[in-house]
């Protein structure tokens, strides 16, 4: 690479290969039209895009090939090549209008690499009046991931960044939640650890895109066919796999074990069904509100209003409803629910009905809200799981904390960490906090002895 | 996998098994097909050719890099004796197998991998690819970025191989050509969420978006629609070109603009690709995408053989180049047998292009089409740029 | 006889090919107390899981006012008006007492207002601390919420799996005066106790388990004073200290 | 019709692939079988052994020893990392938070950042050159078709088994001493077994750490014929081990060994079923449908196995009938 | 009653919190609260070596609790206490345990899919091959195993478990567990053992002969604390009453001084707890020490019952006479 150089140093270690070779060749123009490689310069002021005229730009290359033109006015002049090379490119900074300032810092003389058969390639040069303060952006540096690296001033500010993201994070949470009341409900009355839930969602979001998308009816009435067909799909699971295993006794590893099994069948299942590709559910994907730097979808806005709705809705079942209370009493101590006359099969059925539910509008809701594919839910998985970890196992409500947590920490924290390592960011939270409360957020502890 | 053996051909002729492995479940699955249908359309073709030589495919799936199918798949092709694979498509999962298969002298040629890292990977020169290595393709779609008018650049790009390899190339041409990338943001591939990362993309007010993706475009191109973004200043690449269809409604991407390596399908391609597929009973296919590389893949190893007399991945791998380039030009494979056989050295010019190869497997000269996406999400060939990777 | 529970040859077990209980005949007379005694591991509480449909049943019938109820599972029982406290796990620790007493009253969520009156009087300390979640009890307070949860459902049969064990000694006596005052109000209860001579006092009548078997039976007094069952059984600790008050132990 | 699958199937028994499921499979026995230590991050050891070996023996050209001694510390740090704040949760926090652990590791090697010396999410390829070097079996194939084997297939799967029989052994020889037993004691109830004077803790860490070590190893063994892959250390990884061992029976020895093997034979036959069914159009699926009906297929295999066996091939049907 | 001994237990005045001549375990001022609630707040307490202390008191009194934070498995909001001379406060629990106190759990803690005797084995201290290195060794521990595993036969024998040494202790009965557990602290040799309800759930006249196995153990040097409802086990082998009520040490003395001690009567025991509860009139007078309620019920239900009253009119009689 040649050096470059800030000062308008008028030798570069092209210009000075190509001092001894031949004067013959100097200035010598090449067709633009005709040439199999050319450069095309262009330049104009960085601030609004203007092009500038009449700028004299050298162009040098090996075998003391030199080429002086002048830019037209579009900005623009190409400038036909001898072949493919490095080149300098060189443009003089005293036949720059006056106001219009200088190439950025760093740009000007300038290496470019053509390779054969290319035609206009760029060379371009923003002129920019900002002299001192253009400490950033020299070509090819590093920019620093997940945010800008142009000039402070046109940085967004902290506010901008944060806002969005908490947004997207509190949505994705409530969704989340939805998801995880089912988890944690149903291993907390049987004790079971539901890898297959995850398919349970997925089933709700491919279910919705049949509604919405080749069926063609409403968003809403496929949002709630998500809901009824979650559903069944619980209650089917139930009586089809899961009341019989527990009949037989089977324990609640080999139990979890099941469960994966079951969750590879239904996943791949819907890959030979649906497809191996992303579906999307007709949308209207432009922005209802812009609150500031705030985009929302008028589906975001509902997806967590009918979140909270239904949130509300399960605490006040769990906590108030007679049936809430007993399958807090089938989670503890199944026998005993049993021995108190509490039809314990009964419960885990509509456990399992519930929990399908709210997965399936979760996924038909996360289909509104992101896209849905055959693995939605197993992608999610572990985001379920930490979840419901981290608000303490087994409580609900401890599911919808831990829920919002992790949403807003995956979204957050890509105002810091590069954006792949958003889950880390999360799953580092989640250990955290069990660290301090290893019985998670809303766990309570027992008594030892 | 399905073996596509049939005719029985010119009686004592050579025996060519080669096996693919071919992403038919994953995040390429979309891209799996083309590929695998022109494959069994290339063994159909050369095996109808009845020159003295009989290809039996046995295609495997690839996964992708989430699971080990991979491995699995081309431990089961060695044992059943296949002296070439073709695939994997992503490069990510061919480095997976690269060692597995070099070093059990059978040769493998990917129709799609286009990470430069294989440009200079060690593989005893077992390793082949019908594609062109990133560098070109990263050159041209940097330089149509800039050529656009845009100069400060946002990239978003899916943490791979062939992500990093294409944006590290894309990032080069840029920053050489004057232009700044203001925001420089990766993903995982399975990611599931885009929001703050098309967020953080957005943030410095680019001139002009490039997306490398595979189909997580489905997912993205919302969140740019969501936030007013213009999609005239919206590049993308091979891994989402053709994802976004007619069928997709929820937002109308017309503007955009996809590089992708190698010419546009010819029609008659198209037709007899088709044609093979309700052979097979699959799914229509809905893209092309290195359909015409993976044809061939299957073309160019049967040459190679014809050359050299034997089936074996050694013969293979040593005659590969040779009949890609320098010589006679033919432009079929029924052209190039009889070439062969009549003691001429052949180049063999497929539908991907004038494939040559050099010596460290990757092909030498190759195009890279531009394709624009109108109203409707119908998109359109727009130009192409022959690109030269030899200097 | 008016038999409220019968046992007939009552074969059960945990595991396959080990029956704990080998032909187990026992009966309750309506209105009848009847106790249930026996060595560690004879089977006393397998017998009342038995009874209950908490432990496979291999042969032999259980039957409840003459209508055969083998194997009947529990909350149908409940229905049918059997009341039953485990000898262990007996609570529900993350739900509050009060959720716990609640969940008595579950098939008669009615009647909870005034069961809880006479539960909470019962066990004046539970009532004050209704909030309290049940896993952060000590041993005997947990007894006593076992007991009353039980006790909420007002059953017409009740079996008792050692509900004396951990508690304090005035606490125990209340809880033998309380069953036999239940009792005398009409219910048949069917009572397991290590504690058995006070159990013994207050029974009608009484069974020792051996082996999974009904070795003995008698009425209460007569099990208490049968040199048998107190070689086998009962000790002669209790009686010397009721001899023996004020005698100084000799320590080493 | 093509019935070199089946030979091929059995040529899983020893693909190294088996033996290095195998070796975690044990590993994770250790901690979840014998230890009660529900790590469902085994993944995230195999992925640091995996890494340790291969950026050593490639970045910095160790010998081959001394890039598997550098696994073995490396599973040692990660035992010690993840252990020391989590061994005092519950067993289901545990689950999590290794779950969790391993992702981490699976996400920040693929960081683009530090790629140069992790190979992102490329992963890294070639670290098998020093273990080569060491081969003494002369080139050529070895076997009978259709199972042929080069010299390096040979020399992997000898050290592999090796490995597994010494290692294997050293496990069984361990569970069943006084150590072992306070670890099985610990499974059940470690408030009961502190209660006895043992450092419950110092334990947890050392069956963490054993578990670990046999992880990383077998990663090692796993990544040397082909190449070391982030993505290959997913929780679908560990899914599997835990398929593997209650496939075998958790609290055996032999039980994640033979497991392992029918685990990967039974994936390649039923490869090999449906490729003939689909080939001869005796079912009617596409090719393309071919590849996720065998993930459909393992999932119910795997379902039924557990219902009509669950306590696992070698393991003691006894044991179920008291539930975990 | 210890009067006679040669050696008296305590020094100076008998109370709450007395001095011992010869204390292995010395505690100060610990307390423990759960939100609001005090369950412990004991100022001061000695328990005497070599000599069996029981620990009684009401149902929530903070016996376990005390037992808990004694044996580190429990943390105290504060306190203080040694034990031998050394500091014991913040000693992790197994610690505890190795230095000689070994504590047993009143909701039993057997190790489910053990078999009994390897539950038993586990108990065994100091044993070689519980090291992870000489683990791999067997010749290094074989003999010491042989020996545990004698041992372990032998305190099986006593506990009527011998017969059961191959199942699993997940197949125990309730008493059983009870059993193991203490057998299974036994095998440990303790200095000090303390036993959380040991007999609660035991059948009688398996106490009684186990009983004589504590004494023999006491002869040979071992000091027991131990909680415990049954007073005739109280009665029969503890030298030293300690009485607990709401966190606090409310009396300590010899058995027969602290059970005659009205307020412990009152609180704890009940002034006729060997009245026969056959009767009415037993129940009655029963009733009478525990809740002037439960009385006046019992009478209503009498009046309200004529069969009833004529049952009490005649006990009466029978009793008068
Ligand atoms: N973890 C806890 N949270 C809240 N309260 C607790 C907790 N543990 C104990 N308590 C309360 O502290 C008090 C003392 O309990 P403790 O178990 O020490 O009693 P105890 O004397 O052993 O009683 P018992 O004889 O019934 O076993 C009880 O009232 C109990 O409810
Ligand atoms: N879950 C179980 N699995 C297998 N065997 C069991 C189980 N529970 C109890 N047993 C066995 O059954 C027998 C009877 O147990 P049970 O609990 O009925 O005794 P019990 O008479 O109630 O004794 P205790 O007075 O000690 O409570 C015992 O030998 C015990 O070992
Ligand atoms: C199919 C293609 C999108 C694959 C891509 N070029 C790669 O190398 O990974
Ligand atoms: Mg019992
Ligand atoms: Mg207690």
């Amino acid at each position: 690479m040649a050096p470059l150089s800030a000062t308008a140093a008028p030798l570069t270690a092209a210009s000075a290969v190509e001092a001894p070779a031949s004067a013959s060749v100097r200035s010598a123009t090449i067709d633009p039209a005709s040439a199999t490689e050319s450069i095309g310069v262009w330049v104009r002021l960085d601030s609004n895009k203007a092009a500038v005229a009449g700028v004299k730009v050298t162009v040098t290359g090996s075998g003391g090939f030199s080429s002086d033109v002048v830019s037209g006015a579009d900005g623009k002049v190409t400038v036909g090549l001898p072949g493919a090379g490095d080149y300098t490119v060189k443009l003089d900074e005293t036949s720059v209008p006056a106001g219009d300032g200088v190439p950025r810092a760093g740009t000007n003389p300038r290496t470019v690499t053509v390779a054969a058969n290319s035609t206009g390639v760029p060379a371009y040069f923003l002129l920019t009046t900002a002299t001192g303060g253009s400490s950033t952006s020299a070509p090819g540096s590093t920019t620093s991931p997940g945010s800008s690296s142009s000039d402070a001033s046109s940085g967004p500010s902290l506010f901008d960044l944060l806002v969005p993201r908490l947004a997207s994070g509190l949505i994705f949470g409530l969704l989340l939640a939805l998801a995880c009341i089912g988890v944690s409900l149903i291993y907390g009355t049987t004790g079971l650890n539901n890898f297959a839930h995850g398919e349970l969602v997925t089933f709700g979001g491919l279910m919705g895109w049949v509604l919405a998308g080749p069926l063609g009816l409403p968003g809403p009435i496929a949002v709630i066919g998500a809901l009824v067909l979650g559903g069944v799909m619980g209650y089917v699971q139930d009586l089809g796999l899961w009341r019989p295993l527990r009949k037989k006794g089977v324990a609640l590893i080999p139990l979890m074990i099941v469960s994966v099994g079951l969750s590879l069948a239904l996943r791949y299942t819907f890959q030979v069904i649906f497809g191996p590709g992303t579906l999307v559910a007709p949308n209207d994907t432009s922005a209802a509100v812009n609150w500031g730097p705030v985009h929302l979808r008028s589906s975001d806005l509902i997806g967590a209003i009918v979140c909270i709705v239904l949130l509300l809705l399960v605490a006040f079942v769990l906590l108030r409803t007679r049936i809430g209370k007993a399958t807090r009493a089938v989670s503890d101590n199944k026998a005993l629910a049993a021995a108190s006359g509490i039809n314990v099969e009964r419960v885990i059925r509509l456990v399992w009905i519930g929990g399908g539910a709210l997965a399936g509008i979760a996924g038909a809701l996360i289909g509104y809200y992101q896209t849905i594919r055959w693995d939605t839910g197993a992608s999610i998985l572990l985001l379920i799981f930490a979840a419901v970890t981290l608000g303490g196992l087994g409580t609900a409500f401890g599911a919808l904390v831990g829920s919002i947590i992790i949403g807003l920490f995956i979204e957050v924290s890509t105002i810091w960490l590069p954006a792949n390592l958003k889950f880390v960011a999360a799953l580092v939270v989640l250990i955290i906090i069990l660290l301090i409360r290893p019985q998670g957020i809303l766990g309570k502890r027992d008594r030892i002895g | 996998g399905s073996t596509t053996s049939s005719s029985s051909s010119a009686g004592t002729g050579l025996t060519l098994n080669i096996g693919t492995i071919l992403p038919q479940t994953g995040s390429l699955a979309t891209l799996g097909p083309p590929a695998i249908e022109a494959v069994n359309l290339a063994a159909a073709d050369i095996n109808a050719a009845n020159v003295g030589i009989t290809v039996n495919v046995t295609q495997k799936d690839s996964g992708d890099t989430s699971t080990n199918i991979a491995t699995q798949s081309v431990t089961s092709l060695l044992a059943s004796n296949v002296s070439a694979i073709i695939g994997a498509e992503s490069s990510s999962v061919s480095l997976t197998v690269i060692d597995q298969i070099a070093k059990a002298g059978v040769v493998e040629i990917s129709p799609a991998n286009t990470s430069p890292t294989f440009s200079t990977y060690n593989s005893n020169n077992f390793y082949w690819r019908t594609a062109p290595s990133d560098v070109l393709q990263g050159r041209v779609l940097g330089q149509k970025v800039l050529k656009d008018g845009a100069t400060n650049v946002s990239i978003l790009w899916q943490n791979d191989s062939y992500g990093q390899g294409l944006h590290d190339n894309v990032t080069k041409a840029i920053t050489d050509g004057g232009g700044t990338i203001v925001a420089d943001t990766s993903f995982d591939p399975k990611a599931t969420s885009f929001s703050a990362e098309v967020g953080a993309t957005l943030a410095p007010k680019p001139d002009a978006v490039v997306v490398i993706s595979f189909d997580q475009i489905k997912q993205i191109v919302p969140e740019f629609k969501t936030a007013g973004f213009d999609f005239t200043k919206f590049y993308g690449s091979d891994g989402n070109y053709g994802v976004i269809d007619p069928t997709y409604t929820n937002v109308d991407i017309a503007g955009a603009q996809f590089t992708n390596p190698g010419v546009k399908a010819s029609d008659d391609f198209v037709s007899k690709l088709a044609a093979q597929t309700s052979k097979d009973g699959a799914k229509a296919l809905s893209v092309y995408s290195y359909a015409p590389e993976s044809y061939d893949a299957v073309v160019l190893l049967a040459l190679a053989a014809l050359q050299g007399k034997a089936t074996d991945g050694t013969t293979l791998k040593n005659n590969l180049q040779k009949v890609s380039e320098g010589g006679t030009k033919a432009t079929s494979f029924a052209d190039a047998a009889k070439l062969i056989a009549a003691g001429t050295d052949v180049d063999y010019d497929g539908l991907s292009g004038p494939i040559s190869f050099a010596a460290n497997g990757d092909p030498q000269q190759a195009y890279i089409s531009i394709y624009k996406y109108g109203t409707g999400n119908t998109n359109a060939y727009e130009s192409q740029e022959f690109g030269d990777l030899s200097k | 006889m008016d038999i409220v529970l019968e046992t007939t040859d009552l074969v059960a077990g945990y595991l396959p090919g080990v029956n704990i209980l080998n032909g187990c005949n026992v009966y309750v007379e309506r209105g009848e107390l009847v106790g249930i005694i026996g060595p560690n591991g004879a089977g006393k509480s397998t017998l009342l899981k038995a009874i209950f449909g908490q432990v496979n049943i291999r042969s032999g019938t259980v039957s409840l006012s003459g209508e055969e109820i083998t194997g009947l599972k529990a909350d149908k029982l409940v229905t049918k008006g059997v009341g039953f406290v485990p000898q262990s796990n007996n609570v529900f620790p993350s739900l509050t007492i009060e959720e716990n007493l609640q969940m008595g009253t579950y098939q008669k969520p009615k009647t909870y207002k005034e069961r809880i009156e006479f539960v909470t009087n019962l066990f004046p300390e539970l009532g004050k601390r209704l909030k309290q979640r049940a896993g952060s009890l000590s041993g005997g307070e947990r007894q006593m919420v076992a007991m009353s949860r039980a006790l909420m459902m007002n059953p017409s049969l009740l079996l008792l799996d050692e509900p004396s064990a951990g508690l304090s000694p005035v606490r125990q006596d209340e809880t033998f005066i309380n069953v036999a005052q239940i009792n005398r109000a009409g219910v048949s209860v069917m009572i397991v106790e290590q504690n058995a001579r006070r159990a013994l006092q207050i029974c009608d009548r009484g069974y020792v388990l051996d082996q999974g078997r009904d070795a003995y039976s008698g009425t209460g007094r007569s099990l208490m004073s049968d040199p048998k069952v107190i070689e086998l059984y009962l000790g002669t600790l209790a009686t010397d200290h009721t001899a023996t008050t004020s005698t100084p132990t000799q320590g080493g | 019709m093509d019935f070199t699958f089946i030979p091929l199937a059995f040529g899983q028994l020893l693909s190294p692939q088996t033996i290095g499921f195998a070796l975690a499979a044990l590993g994770l026995a250790v901690h979840f079988g014998f230890g009660g230590l529900l790590n469902f991050g085994q993944a995230g050891f195999m992925s640091v052994g995996g890494y340790f070996f291969a950026i050593t023996a490639v970045k910095f050209g160790f010998p081959f020893w001394l890039s598997l001694v550098a696994a073995i510390i490396g599973a040692v740090i990660f035992a010690f990392i993840l252990g020391i704040p989590t061994l005092r949760l519950r067993a289901d926090y545990l689950s999590i938070v290794t779950i969790a652990a391993a992702e981490i590791v699976r996400y920040t090697v693929q960081t683009p950042q530090i790629a140069p010396f992790t190979g992102g999410s490329d992963g890294i390829n070639g670290s098998s050159a020093a273990f080569d070097a060491l081969n003494p079996i002369p080139p050529g194939r070895y076997g009978i078709a259709p199972l042929l084997y080069s010299a390096s297939d040979l020399w992997i799967i000898i050290c592999g088994w090796g490995a597994v029989l010494v290692l294997g052994l050293l496990v069984w020889q361990l569970m069943r001493s006084p150590w072992g037993r306070v670890i099985k004691g610990i499974r059940e109830d470690e408030d009961a077994v502190r209660s006895l004077g043992k450092n419950v803790y110092a334990y947890k860490m050392q069956a963490l750490i054993l578990g670990g070590v046999l992880g990383a190893l077998g990663a090692v063994v796993a990544i040397i014929p082909t190449s070391l892959q982030p993505e290959n250390f997913g929780t679908q990884t560990t899914f599997f081990l835990f398929t593997i061992i209650l496939l075998g029976g958790a609290t055996t020895v032999l039980g994640p060994i033979i497991g392992s093997i029918i685990f990967w034979v039974v994936l390649s036959l039923s490869d090999g079923i449906l490729s003939i069914l689909v080939t001869n159009h005796i079912v009617p699926l596409s090719t393309v449908q071919q590849g996720p009906i065998r993930f459909i297929i393992v999932g119910v295999a795997l379902m039924l196995l557990v219902i009509f066996r669950p306590q696992g091939i070698l393991g003691k049907k006894r044991e179920t009938y008291f539930s975990v | 009653m210890n009067v006679n001994d040669a050696k008296q237990i305590y020094i100076g005045d008998v109370g709450p919190g007395v001095k011992k001549r010869d204390p292995i375990l010395i505690a100060d001022s610990v307390t423990r609260t759960f939100g609001g609630n005090t369950a412990v707040n004991v100022e001061h307490v000695e328990i005497p070596r070599n000599m069996i202390t029981a620990l009684i008191g009401p149902n929530g009194a903070g016996k376990t609790t005390f037992f808990n934070l004694l044996t580190g498995f429990d943390k105290p909001n504060s306190g203080n206490w040694t034990y031998d001379g050394q500091k014991l406060a913040g000693v992790p629990a197994f610690k505890v345990a190795r230095r000689g106190m070994v504590r047993t759990f009143q909701l039993t803690k057997s190790l489910a899919l053990l078999s009994v005797m390897e539950n038993m084995r586990l108990g065994a201290t100091k044993q070689k091959g519980e090291n992870i290195f000489r683990a791999m060794l067997p010749f290094l521990w074989r003999d010491q195993e042989k020996a545990n595993t004698a041992k372990a036969m032998e305190l099986l024998g006593r506990f009527k478990l011998d017969t059961k040494k191959d199942d699993y202790a997940a197949s125990l009965s309730g008493g059983q567990r009870k059993l193991l557990e203490m057998a299974r602290a036994l095998m440990s040799d303790p200095d000090l053992v303390m036993l959380d309800e040991p007999m609660a759930g035991v059948n009688p006249a398996l106490t009684q002969s186990l009983l004589g196995h504590i004494l023999g153990l006491k002869d040979q040097g071992m000091t027991v604390l131990f909680v415990e409802h049954d007073m005739h086990m109280v009665q029969t082998i503890a030298d030293w009453v300690i009485v607990m009520a709401e966190g606090k040490i409310v009396a300590e003395g010899y058995p027969s001084v602290v059970m005659q001690d009205q307020a412990v009567i009152d609180a704890y025991l009940g002034a006729h707890h060997d009245v026969d509860l056959g009767t009415l009139t037993g129940q009655l007078a029963v009733a009478e020490d525990i809740d002037p309620h439960l009385v006046e019920e019992l009478r209503e239900e009498v009046s309200a019952d004529p069969e009833l009253a004529e049952e009490l009119a005649e006990e009466q009689n029978r009793t008068e006479q």
